[in-house]
C-alpha cells in the first residue's frame, strides 16, 4: 500500500478499492446495528458475516452446500452485471436488463414447461429471447433517435406484463399454487446439467450455471480488451462520430451490442430459472435483477471480473441477513447494509480516480484548439 | 369518465412534479436516476407526519405540514446524490441505484422501527396508515374528487415553467448542464448551480413521492418502495426533451393511458372489448414508445450531464 | 519603471508527465497588444489559462498594477477586469448570442431577467465596436467568425480591460481575420491590453506591439515587433530556420484519380441545396484545391464525398470505380484518405490513447489484427514508428490519453495516419489549422511529397496563403457551387477573393 | 443469545431425546414466513401473532425466520438454519411450504413441524403421501367461511356485491368461490337472483395500491355495495373506495371490524367478516404438544370447519357474532344457517378448479396486476 507504484496498478487500486468500501459499510451496517440495539450488535454483525459457515462444525456437507446456494444465487445479478457493463462500455446505458432479464424467464419456462424442449434450446431460447429485447430497444436508438434508457424502462413493464400473460397461462402456470410448475416434473429434460453437485453437499441447484458464468464474464473481459469488436464498441462508446468516420457502422454496433448485452441479460434468467431453484409468480413489478445488476456493475469496477467478485459480495451480505436473530433485528438490515455499501462505492470510485491520473481535468479543453470540440461530446436523444 | 379524469390528474401531477424535477437536476449536468428513491423518502417524511399530527390538527396544519416533510426529505435524500456526484464526482448511475436501494431499505427499516416504538411493540410492520391526512386533502368539485394534491402540482407547474424561462438562476442551472466551463469562465459557480438543482429535484421528487402515496391511498406499504413510479417519471422527462412544458404534455399522455388501464372496466364499451386486462396494462408503455419513435429524432439531452465537474487541480 | 498592468512572474505548471510551463515570466504593458508565440505544446494556452484562474501554478505569482493578486478562479479575473476569448469556445450551444453575451452577469429584477435592458447594451457594444451578431441566433446556428464576435462582445460586456486572445485567428476567414485586427488595434487605442495567441506570423507583424516567445514550456525571450523579422521570429520559436514558401517543382498530373459529377447535397437548414451541381476532377500528381468563405458548402461536400452525410444526387468515382452509393469503409480501403476538418468530432477518439487512434481505420487488417483479436505489440510499434516520423509529442508516448495532448500534436496525429494509410486520395480539410509554423511547414512539405509520389490530393482550406503556396489548381466554391477555376501562378489574391465573395463567376456549365 | 456453536449442541442434544416425552422446557418454537412478511395482516402476521404469545406466556424461546426468496430452497434454509439454533417446533403457515416438508421432516424426526393451510393435494404434490409422525397439518374449509359472509349479505338486502382477492392462492380461492355460493343460494331463496350480481377479481398481490383502488372505485361508482375484500392488506383499497361513496366492506380472516372503522372513522365499514380459527388451532396444537399429546397430531391433516351445529363459537369457521351489526339478517339467522351446514342440510363444495355455476350473474375480471 505503500509504494506508489505498486498502488498505480489499475487491478490493486480496485481490489483496494473495493475492500476499503467493503470495509466502511459494515463498519455503517454496524453503527446502524447498534442503533436498533446495542446490546447484540456485535453478535448480529458476526451472525452477518458468518452467514452460512455457521455450519462449519455442524457439518461440512451443509455447510459446502449452502456455499452452492450462494453460487447459483449470485449467477443471475452477476450476468444481469456483465451485460449493464458490456454495454455501458460501448456508451449504452441498458437499463432495459430488467426487462430483458423477464423475457428471459419467459424463455425459459415457457420452452421447458409447455414445449418440453431439452436443456441447450430452453438456454439459448432465453438468449434469443433477451437479446430480442435489446434488439428492439437498439432499433428504436439506431433508427428514431429514441434514448435506450426511455426505450428500455418501457420494453422493462411491457415484457413484465407478457411474461405475465404468458407464465400465467394454464400450462406453464401451477394455478393451485399461483406459480409455475416444477421442471423437474414436467420436463426434467429442460434442467440444466448438474456440476460438482457431490462436492457441494449434494446440492440439486449447482449447474454448469456456475462454469458458465464464470466464462461469460471471460469471454467478456476478452472481447471488450483484446478483440476489434470490443475496440469497434468502445470507439462507439466514447465518440460516435468518429466511429462513423473511421467507418464503423454506427447503427449496427448500437444494435448489436445491446443485442448481445440484452442476450446476456436473457442468459441470466435462463441460468437461474433452468436450475429449478426459482419459480415465477405473477408480478406486479419488474424484477429487481437488473436494477440490483447496476449496482454490481458499478461495484464491480465496470470489469467484468470485478462484477463476479462484487455480485458474490452482494449476495453474501444479502444472504447473511436471514441470520440475524429477527427478535432484535428484522432481516432488512442487510439490504440497508448493502445499499450503504453500494453509495460509497461512488466515493471510493473517486477515490481510484485520484490515485489514478490526478490531472485529469475537464478544464484541459483548453489543450485543444478548436471551437468545435464540444461538438465531438455532443449526445442525442 | 370521471374517474378516468380523477385518476390521469393524480397521476400527472406525481409524474409532472417527479419528472421536473429529474429536468432541473439534468439542467444542471447531474443525471439522477435516484429519483425512486426520492420519492420514497418524501413519502416517509410525509406519511410519518400525517400520522403523528394531533388528532385536532387543522386541515391547513395538516396539508402544510406534510408538503413541508416530503419536501424537505426530499431534499435531504437529494443531497446524498448531490454531496457524491457533485463534490466527489462519484458516478451518477451508481450513486442514483444505490440512492434507490438505500431508500427502500431504510424506509422498511425506519418504518418498523417507528411503528414498534409508537405501538409498544405490537405493530412491527413497514406500513403506515394515514387516513385522516389523507382526507385532509380531499375536496369534491360535483362528482369529481379532487385534491389539493393536484393543485399544488399544478401551482407548481406553472411556476417551474415561468422560472425555466425567465430567471437568472435558471439561465445559470441550464448553462452548467451544457457547458460548465463555459460557465465557470464567466464566474459561475458550476458547484453550487448543481447544488441547487439536485435539490430542486430533491424538493419536487419528495412531493411527488408524498402524492404518489397520499392522493390514492391512505395506507401504505413502505417496502413496497415505489414500483417504479421514478423511473416512470425519468421516462416522461426524457419524452418531455428536458423542457417542462413538453413534460407536463408527455406526464398528461402517459397518466391518461395508465389511469385507462385501471377504470377500463368501468368504461362500459372498453370493457366489452376484447381486451384483456394485461394488455391495457401495458398500452401507456407501447404507446409512450409509439410517440417517441416520432418525435425523438431531434431529441438532445443537457450536453454536460453525467460528467462530473472538476474545476482543475486546485 | 515601466507601466505594466500585468505581470506573472516565474510561473510554473507542471502537468503529469510534462512541465507545461517551466518558470515563466511575462509583462503586459498597459494599452499594448503583446503576442505570444511558441510551437504547438509549448505551454501557451496553460500559461493564458493560469493567468485567468483556470489553473493554480505550482510556483511563482501574479502582479496587477504592480500589487501581487490570487486568482484563483475565473471569477477573480474577472473582478480584476481580466477577461479572455478561450482557444476553444466557452459558448452554450443551445443559448442564444444575447443569452451568452449576459450569462454570469445577467442584469435582473428580483431574480427574473431584464432581457430589454441588456439587450440594449449588448447593440450598444455592437455598434460601437462594430461587431455585428444577431442577439436572438442560437450559438450553434451561427458562423465560427460571428461565435468569436460574441466571445468577444461577452469581455465588452463586462468591462474588461486586459483582454487575452487564444489563438481567435484559427478558425477565421481571412475577410473575419482582417476585421478582428483593426477591432483589436481600436481596442488598444482605447488603453485596452491585449495579450494575443497566434501561430501566424503575419498578423504578429501586422498588429502586435511586442512579442513573447516560449519554447517547449521555457520562457525564450520578448521583443519589440518593430524591430524583428518573421524569420527571426520563427528562428526563435523553433530554434531553426523555417521556411514560409513551399518548395515544390511543376505538378505533373497524371490519370483521372477522382471524378465528381454534379453532386447535389440537401441542406439541413434551408430548402435550397447546400451543394448544387458541383463537377470536378483530380488527377494523380496533383494537388487541387477547394477555396472559398467558410460556409459556403465546403464542409457538406466534403461530407458527401467521404460518407459522412448523405448525398442527394450525382455520381462519385474513384480510380475509375463508381463510390457513390459505397460505404465509408469501403472508401476507407479502396483508396480514399481524409484528414477531416474537425478534429474532435470525427478525428478522433479522445478517450482513447494514441496508439489507438492510429489505428482507427485499420484494427481489422491484417496487420494488426488475427482472428478478430487485436495484436498490441504491433499496435505499439506502428505508432511509435508513426509519431516518431511525424514529431507527434504527448507526455506519455503511445499510451497517451489523446485528450490531454495539445490540439497541434493531435493534429499531427491524424494527419500521420491519414499520411500513411494506403491510398490514391488524400482529401484534406483544413490539414494546418491551428498548427505551428514548424509544423505547417512540415506538412506541407508532405503533402507535396504525396503528390510527388503521383497521389492525388484535394486540399479544402479557408487560409489563403495555404491555397496560393499548396495547389496546383484552384477551384472556387460560392453558395454550393464552383463558380471558378483559377490557376495559382497567374492568379492574384484579389481576383480569388473576387470568386470567393461571389462577384465573379466563369460560366463552368460548358467548360469540360 | 447463543452463539452457533451452542445451538448446534442443543440440536444434537434434543435429537438423542424422544420428541413425544421431552419436557416442555428442551422444546423452542420457531416459524417460518412464507412469501410475505410477518406484517402481512394475514396468514403470517396472525401465526406469529399466535405463536409468539404462546411463547411468552410459557416462557418459552421464540424467533422467526424469514427466507430471503421466494423458493423451496430458500424455505429448506430457513428451516435448517432455525434447526441449528436449536428450534425443535417450527410452524410453517401456507401451503407453499409443502415442498420444503417433503424434504426435510423425515431427515429431523425430532423435530416437530406444524404446518398451515398445507392439504393432502399440496403433499402429493411435493411428492409426500403420508406423513411422517413429526407433523401435522391444519387446512380450513374456507368456502364456508365465505358462504356465511356472501349468504349473509344477500339476506341482509344487498344486491350488488364484489369479491376482491388476493393473489388467486387456494385459501383465496376457497373463500371466493364459497362467498359466490352463499350469495347464489341466498337470492335463490329470496328470489332475487336475476337482481343480484357479483363483481369478481384478484388483485394479484396481498396489499391494495392506487391501481386496485382504482378498480374498487368503478365497482362503487357503478352500483356495488358491498366488496369481501379477501387478502391480507388489500382491504385497503376496497375501504378507500368504499368510503368515497358509503359502500360497505366484508373482512377475512379475523373480526376486522374494529380495524377497519378505526383506520377509515367510518362506523359500519366492515358489515362482517368471514373468519377461519388459525390462532386458536397455534394456540391449542402447541398447548397440546407441550403437553406431551402430539399423538393427537402425528401425522395428521386435519380439514377445519364446523364442530357444532348449535355453538357457532366453537367452529373454526365463523362470522363475528360480538360486533354483529346487520338487521336483517340477525344472529340466530346466522345460527340457523350454521345448523344447516352442520347437518349436510347445506352443501358447499371446495373445488378450486372452476366457478361454481350460479343463478345470480357472475362478472369476472381480469387480475388487476
Ligand atoms: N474490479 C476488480 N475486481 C477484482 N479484480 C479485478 C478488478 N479489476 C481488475 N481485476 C483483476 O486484475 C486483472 C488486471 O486488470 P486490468 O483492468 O488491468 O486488465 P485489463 O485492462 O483488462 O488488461 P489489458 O490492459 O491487458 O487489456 C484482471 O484480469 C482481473 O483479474
Ligand atoms: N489538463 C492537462 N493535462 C495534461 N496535460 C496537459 C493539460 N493541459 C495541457 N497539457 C499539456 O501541456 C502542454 C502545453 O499545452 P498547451 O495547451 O498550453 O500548449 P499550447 O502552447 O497552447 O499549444 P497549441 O499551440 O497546440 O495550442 C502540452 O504538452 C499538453 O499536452
Ligand atoms: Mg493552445
Ligand atoms: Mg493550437
Amino acid at each position: 500500500m505503500e509504494k506508489t507504484s505498486f498502488i498505480k496498478r489499475p487491478a490493486v487500486q480496485t481490489l483496494l478499492a473495493s475492500i476499503l468500501c467493503a470495509i466502511l459499510g459494515i463498519v455503517l451496517g454496524y453503527i446502524i446495528l447498534c442503533f436498533m440495539n446495542a446490546e447484540h450488535a456485535g453478535e448480529g454483525m458476526a451472525a452477518i458475516l458468518t452467514n452460512f459457515f455457521k455450519y462449519r462444525i455442524a457439518s461440512t456437507n451443509t455447510l459446502m452446500k449452502y456455499m452452492g446456494s450462494f453460487l447459483v444465487k449470485s449467477v443471475p445479478v452477476i450476468l444481469c452485471a456483465e451485460a449493464i457493463l458490456f454495454a455501458y462500455k460501448a456508451g449504452l446505458f441498458n437499463i432495459g436488463v430488467a426487462g430483458q432479464y423477464t423475457v428471459g424467464i419467459i424463455a425459459a419456462l415457457y420452452t421447458s414447461l409447455a414445449l418440453g424442449w431439452s436443456w441447450p434450446l430452453c438456454l439459448l431460447a432465453t438468449i434469443a429471447a433477451g437479446a430480442l429485447w435489446g434488439f428492439i430497444a437498439g432499433c428504436f436508438k439506431a433508427f428514431f433517435n429514441v434514448n435506450e434508457v426511455i426505450a428500455g424502462i418501457m420494453l422493462n413493464w411491457i415484457g413484465l406484463y407478457i411474461c405475465n400473460i404468458i407464465l400465467g397461462g394454464e400450462k406453464c402456470m401451477n394455478q393451485s399454487k399461483s406459480e409455475t410448475y416444477e421442471i423437474s416434473d414436467l420436463n426434467p429434460s429442460g434442467l440444466l446439467p448438474g456440476f460438482l453437485q457431490d462436492v457441494f453437499g449434494g446440492n440439486q441447484y449447482m449447474t454448469i450455471a456456475i462454469p458458465i458464468t464464470v466464462i461469460v464474464a471471460i469471454i467478456i473481459l476478452v472481447v471488450l480488451n483484446k478483440t476489434t469488436f470490443g475496440y469497434e464498441l468502445k470507439a462507439t462508446g466514447h465518440n460516435k462520430e468518429a466511429a462513423k468516420y473511421s467507418g464503423m457502422n454506427a447503427k449496427r454496433n448500437i444494435i448489436l451490442t445491446l443485442v448481445i448485452s440484452g442476450g446476456i441479460a436473457g442468459m441470466a434468467a435462463g441460468l437461474y430459472y433452468l436450475t429449478g431453484v426459482e419459480h415465477f409468480k405473477i408480478a406486479s413489478s419488474v424484477p429487481g435483477m437488473g436494477f440490483n445488476g447496476i449496482a454490481v456493475a458499478f461495484l464491480g469496477g465496470l470489469h467484468p471480473i470485478g462484477a463476479i467478485i462484487a455480485g458474490l459480495f452482494v449476495e453474501y451480505i444479502t444472504l447473511g441477513g436471514q441470520y440475524l436473530n429477527t427478535n432484535y433485528y428484522n432481516p432488512q438490515v442487510a439490504d440497508l447494509m448493502i445499499s450503504i455499501i453500494i453509495y460509497l462505492c461512488g466515493f471510493v470510485l473517486f477515490f481510484r480516480t485520484i490515485l489514478n491520473r490526478p490531472g485529469k481535468v475537464k478544464v484541459n479543453a483548453n489543450a485543444e484548439p478548436d471551437n468545435t470540440a464540444n461538438k465531438a461530446e455532443e449526445k442525442e436523444v | 369518465m370521471v374517474l378516468l379524469i380523477q385518476y390521469t390528474l393524480i397521476f400527472s401531477a406525481v409524474l409532472i412534479l417527479v419528472a421536473l424535477g429529474g429536468m432541473f437536476s439534468e439542467r444542471s449536468g447531474i443525471i439522477n436516476l435516484g429519483l425512486e428513491g426520492i420519492m420514497v423518502f418524501g413519502a416517509m417524511a410525509g406519511a410519518m407526519v400525517m400520522v403523528l399530527l394531533p388528532s385536532d390538527a387543522s386541515r391547513f396544519t395538516i396539508i402544510a405540514l406534510t408538503l413541508l416533510a416530503a419536501a424537505v426529505a426530499g431534499m435531504l435524500s437529494s443531497l446524498l446524490i448531490a454531496v457524491a456526484c457533485i463534490n466527489f464526482k462519484a458516478d451518477q448511475t451508481l450513486i442514483g441505484t444505490a440512492l434507490n436501494m438505500l431508500a427502500t431499505a431504510s424506509a422498511t427499516v425506519i418504518i418498523k422501527g417507528f411503528n414498534t416504538a409508537r405501538s409498544g411493540g405490537t405493530d412491527f410492520s413497514a406500513k403506515l396508515d394515514y387516513v385522516r391526512g389523507h382526507n385532509a386533502f380531499m375536496f369534491n368539485i360535483g362528482s369529481l374528487q379532487l385534491s389539493w394534491f393536484i393543485v399544488v402540482a399544478a401551482v407548481l407547474l406553472v411556476v417551474a415553467i415561468i422560472f425555466f424561462y425567465k430567471t437568472k438562476l435558471a439561465l445559470r442551472i441550464r448553462a452548467c448542464g451544457e457547458h460548465p466551463q463555459a460557465a465557470d469562465s464567466v464566474g459561475i459557480n458550476v458547484y453550487a448551480m448543481r447544488y441547487i438543482g439536485v435539490l430542486m429535484s430533491g424538493f419536487l421528487g419528495g412531493l411527488g413521492g408524498i402524492i404518489y402515496i397520499a392522493a390514492a391511498n391512505s395506507t401504505w406499504h413502505f417496502d413496497y418502495g415505489v414500483a417504479g413510479a421514478g423511473f416512470l417519471a425519468l421516462a416522461v422527462m426524457i419524452f418531455g426533451q428536458w423542457k417542462p412544458e413538453r413534460i407536463a404534455w408527455s406526464a398528461v399522455l402517459f397518466a391518461l393511458f395508465r389511469s385507462l388501464s385501471n377504470v377500463y372496466m368501468g368504461i362500459g364499451f372498453l370493457h366489452a372489448l376484447p381486451i384483456s386486462g394485461t394488455v391495457y396494462n401495458m398500452f401507456p408503455y407501447i404507446v409512450s414508445l409509439i410517440v417517441l419513435a416520432f418525435t425523438s429524432q431531434n431529441s438532445r439531452a443537457p450536453k454536460a450531464e453525467g460528467v462530473p465537474y472538476d474545476k482543475g487541480a486546485r | 519603471m515601466e507601466d505594466y498592468v500585468i505581470e506573472m512572474l516565474h510561473i510554473t505548471k507542471e502537468f503529469p508527465g510534462i512541465i507545461a510551463n517551466d518558470d515563466i515570466t511575462l509583462q503586459l504593458k498597459r494599452g499594448e497588444i503583446h503576442a505570444l508565440l511558441g510551437e504547438n505544446g509549448a505551454g501557451k494556452s496553460t500559461l493564458m489559462s493560469v493567468l485567468f484562474g483556470l489553473y493554480t501554478p505550482e510556483k511563482g505569482v501574479i502582479k496587477k498594477d504592480g500589487k501581487e493578486v490570487k486568482i484563483n478562479n475565473p471569477n477573480d479575473a474577472t473582478d480584476l477586469g481580466i477577461g479572455m476569448v478561450h482557444q476553444h469556445f466557452m459558448l452554450v450551444d443551445i443559448f442564444t448570442v444575447l443569452d451568452n453575451i449576459i450569462l454570469g452577469s445577467e442584469p435582473s429584477k428580483f431574480g427574473f431577467l431584464t432581457k430589454a435592458e441588456a439587450r440594449k447594451k449588448v447593440m450598444d457594444l455592437s455598434n460601437k465596436y462594430n461587431l455585428k451578431v444577431d442577439p436572438d441566433a442560437l450559438i450553434e446556428d451561427i458562423t465560427v467568425g460571428m461565435q468569436q464576435r460574441v466571445e468577444i462582445l461577452k469581455m465588452l460586456y463586462r468591462d474588461n480591460d486586459i483582454l487575452i486572445f487564444d489563438e481567435p485567428t484559427a478558425v477565421l476567414t481571412p475577410q473575419e481575420i482582417d476585421e478582428l485586427m483593426k477591432i483589436m488595434k481600436d481596442l488598444a487605442a482605447e488603453g485596452k491590453s491585449i495579450l494575443f495567441i497566434t501561430h501566424k506570423l503575419n498578423e504578429i507583424m501586422e498588429v502586435a506591439d511586442r512579442c513573447s516567445i516560449l519554447r517547449k514550456g521555457k520562457y525564450i525571450g520578448t521583443v519589440d515587433v518593430a524591430n524583428t523579422t518573421k524569420e527571426e521570429l520563427s528562428s526563435m520559436m523553433v530554434g531553426r530556420n523555417v521556411k514560409f514558401a513551399v518548395d515544390k517543382v511543376e505538378a505533373q498530373p497524371k490519370e483521372e484519380v477522382l471524378k465528381v459529377e454534379n453532386v447535389c447535397v440537401k441542406s439541413k437548414l434551408h430548402s435550397n441545396d447546400s451543394v448544387h451541381n458541383v463537377s470536378f476532377n483530380v488527377r494523380a500528381g496533383e494537388i487541387v484545391c477547394i477555396a472559398g468563405i467558410d460556409g459556403n458548402g465546403q464542409t457538406e461536400f466534403v461530407g458527401a464525398l467521404t460518407g459522412l452525410d448523405d448525398i442527394s444526387s450525382g455520381k462519385i468515382t474513384l480510380c475509375g470505380e463508381d463510390i457513390t452509393k459505397k460505404s465509408i469503409r469501403y472508401k476507407n480501403t479502396h483508396g480514399m484518405s481524409h484528414i477531416p476538418e474537425d478534429r474532435h468530432k470525427h478525428g478522433l477518439v479522445l478517450d482513447y490513447s494514441l496508439e489507438e487512434n492510429m489505428i482507427l481505420q485499420r484494427y481489422f487488417e491484417p496487420e494488426f489484427s488475427k482472428h478478430g483479436i487485436i495484436k498490441k505489440a504491433d499496435m505499439r510499434k506502428y505508432s511509435d514508428r508513426l509519431t516518431k516520423a511525424f514529431d507527434v509529442r504527448s507526455g506519455q508516448g503511445a499510451k497517451t490519453i489523446v485528450r490531454s495532448m495539445s490540439g497541434g500534436n493531435q493534429q499531427k496525429a491524424i494527419v500521420a495516419r491519414e499520411m500513411d494509410r494506403q491510398h490514391e486520395l488524400l482529401i484534406a480539410v483544413q490539414p494546418t489549422r491551428g498548427l505551428d509554423v514548424g509544423a505547417i511547414e512540415y506538412i506541407h512539405k508532405e503533402i507535396v511529397k504525396e503528390r510527388d509520389n503521383g497521389k492525388a490530393i484535394l486540399l479544402v482550406s479557408l487560409e489563403l496563403d495555404e491555397v496560393m503556396n499548396l495547389s496546383d489548381r484552384i477551384l472556387v466554391m460560392y453558395e454550393g457551387e464552383i463558380v471558378g477555376e483559377v490557376d495559382p501562378k497567374t492568379t492574384t489574391l484579389q481576383e480569388l477573393g473576387l470568386y470567393m465573395s461571389g462577384a465573379k463567376r466563369d460560366d463552368r456549365k460548358e467548360a469540360k | 443469545g447463543s452463539s452457533s456453536n451452542d445451538s448446534a449442541s442443543d440440536a444434537t442434544a434434543t435429537t438423542e431425546e424422544g420428541a413425544a416425552d421431552a419436557a416442555a422446557s428442551d422444546k423452542k418454537i420457531a416459524m417460518i414466513t412464507d412469501s410475505g412478511d410477518i406484517t402481512d395482516m394475514s396468514f403470517n402476521q396472525t401465526t406469529y401473532e399466535a405463536s409468539k404469545a404462546f411463547a411468552e406466556k410459557n416462557g418459552v424461546d421464540f424467533q422467526y425466520y424469514k427466507p430471503t426468496e421466494d423458493s423451496d430452497d430458500a424455505r429448506i434454509a430457513s428451516f435448517e438454519n432455525a434447526v441449528t439454533d436449536g428450534y425443535n417446533v417450527i410452524i410453517v403457515p401456507g401451503y407453499l411450504f409443502a415442498g420444503m416438508i417433503a424434504q426435510c421432516a423425515a431427515d429431523y424426526p425430532n423435530v416437530t413441524i406444524i404446518a398451515l393451510d398445507c392439504s393432502q393435494g399440496d403433499f402429493e404434490g411435493a411428492g409426500m403421501t403420508e406423513l411422517p409422525e413429526n407433523v401435522c397439518s391444519f387446512t380450513y374449509q374456507e368456502e364456508l367461511a365465505g358462504y356465511m359472509a356472501g349468504y349473509a349479505a344477500v339476506k341482509e338486502g344487498y344486491k350488488k356485491l364484489g369479491f376482491l382477492g388476493g393473489m388467486a392462492v387456494p385459501a383465496v380461492i376457497r373463500y371466493g368461490f364459497g362467498f359466490v355460493q352463499g350469495c347464489n343460494d341466498a337470492a335463490v331463496e329470496l328470489g332475487n337472483a336475476s337482481d343480484v350480481e357479483v363483481n369478481y377479481v384478484y388483485g394479484g398481490q396481498f396489499y391494495g395500491d392506487d391501481a386496485i383502488t382504482a378498480q374498487m372505485d368503478t365497482w362503487y361508482s357503478n352500483g356495488t355495495e358491498v366488496v369481501f375484500a379477501c387478502g391480507g392488506g388489500i382491504y385497503t383499497s376496497a375501504c378507500e373506495a368504499a368510503t368515497k361513496v358509503d359502500g360497505k366492506v366484508i373482512g377475512v380472516d379475523v373480526d376486522q371490524a374494529g380495524t377497519i372503522e378505526n383506520a377509515y372513522g367510518v362506523e359500519g365499514l366492515c358489515i362482517t367478516s368471514a373468519m377461519k380459527g388459525l390462532a386458536a388451532t397455534v394456540d391449542a396444537t402447541l398447548t397440546d404438544l407441550f403437553a406431551g399429546n402430539w399423538s393427537n397430531y402425528a401425522g395428521k391433516i386435519e380439514n377445519l370447519g364446523i364442530v357444532s351445529g348449535t355453538d357457532p363459537s366453537l367452529n373454526y369457521v365463523q362470522l363475528p357474532t360480538d360486533t354483529w351489526t346487520m338487521t336483517n339478517f340477525t344472529v340466530d339467522d346466522y345460527k340457523a344457517l350454521v345448523a344447516s351446514l352442520n347437518d349436510g342440510t347445506i352443501k358447499v363444495s371446495n373445488s378450486t378448479d372452476a366457478m361454481p355455476s350460479t343463478e345470480i350473474t357472475v362478472k369476472e375480471f381480469d387480475n388487476i396486476h
